[in-house]
């Protein structure tokens, strides 16, 4: 199954993307197992795993480690927010 | 439109006639606007900030810490501007403007938002010296501050 | 001038730029506005209300309620406004305006100054409908709102 | 001794004054004994003593019933405040 992935703010800059189309590989249907998938690219993916308190969205709706991906989802990686 | 995200500057006293004009039922506004402050950052002084956001995602955050703060509150109306790009020291980043009956209300509502909107809205903070260029690190004091109303 | 007893109305929006023109240094601007409502009142709507006060002393109690919010939070600049005379429901009656580096301490001292203000200003108001005019009892819930800053 | 007196809102209403030059008598030099030498008037005045929670000032200054005064003071009577 395909999703939309997202990385904002430091995150952004340190991947050097913003956005991409990714085809998830049989077995990867957590937010958790996507973060291990993506740190496996190696450096600077590594930071999936080592940043610390990095949060995830699903379809726009902070999520947990457990929670499951489904075909079209919209997956955001991103630091702690500091707006206001 | 109680929440707008946009680039564009505000004016406080603006959006409070916005809220009342025509009515005669508010005995109260209570308002916060927050502002780029010129910190000390790397031994240098903050020129500014730049604003980034999660679209969508920003505007469902904010209208759901709306609506928790109007089921907890008997609140007359509600005002959130955030803004977003890049804003110099002394410019405004964010207002929040609540309406109610009585002040007890209005400035819980008001502080609960700003809470919120610190702790759960998508946006993120990048400040610059002339030489240097920094992401804004989440401060425990603003998950505190947000815990506080879950007691 | 911190704080101006004055019959004509104001501008929230022109007093905090009054506050942070030219100014790098105030992160939080929190403030409030107290309205007349159209309350019921004797089986009829108000109308409006005439505000009298104490001049001099009116001016003193305001002056010592800032000068205490300002020994017991970090303050940047505080605006006090209220009117006096006969406004309409829907007008305004006071403005409180604090500026600080923080949210925390400028929330905390634009309640404490309208608690204070509300129990410690010599301001008193009577209310008319279209048939009556009564003025205004205390609150017994301005009392507590006060009291819960001295513990 | 001479003082100025005056009297705000509903009970300046009550007593038809708002102000007042007064000569005290000897041994009247408390707001105590001030609100006791003003109720012996007789109605309105006896407002001064059977008004809940009236307020006293001196001086522009809140006093309280053993407040002293003296020769020149401003003593001020109102209602509990209700602005804001």
């Amino acid at each position: 199954m395909s999703i939309q992935l997202l990385y904002f703010a430091g995150l952004r800059e340190a991947l050097g993307v913003a956005t991409e189309h990714l085809e998830l590989p049989a077995g990867v249907d957590t937010v958790a197992a996507l973060r291990e998938l993506l740190a496996a690219r190696g450096s600077p993916w590594t930071a999936l795993v080592t940043t610390k308190n990095l949060r995830a969205a699903v379809n726009q709706k902070m999520a947990g480690p457990d929670t499951l991906l489904q075909a079209g989802d919209e997956v955001a990686f991103f630091p702690p927010v500091t707006g206001g | 439109m109680s929440v707008t995200i946009q680039a564009a500057d505000f004016d406080c006293g603006q959006e409070i006639v916005a809220i009342t004009k025509g009515r005669d039922d508010i005995g109260a506004i209570a308002s916060f606007i927050g502002l780029v402050r010129a910190d000390p950052l790397a031994g240098e002084k903050i020129n500014a900030m730049t604003l980034e956001h999660y679209p969508g995602m920003t505007e469902k955050a904010l209208a759901e810490i709306v609506a928790q703060a109007k089921s907890r509150w008997d609140l007359q109306a509600v005002r959130v501007i955030h803004r977003i790009g890049r804003l110099v020291t002394g410019e405004q980043i964010v207002l929040v403007v609540v309406a109610a009956s009585h002040r007890g209300s209005a400035f819980a509502a008001c502080e609960f938002i700003m809470d919120f909107l610190k702790t759960k809205a998508p946006f993120w903070k990048k400040e610059e010296t002339t030489h240097h260029g920094q992401w804004v690190e989440a401060r425990d004091a603003d998950e505190s501050a947000a815990d506080r109303w879950t007691k």
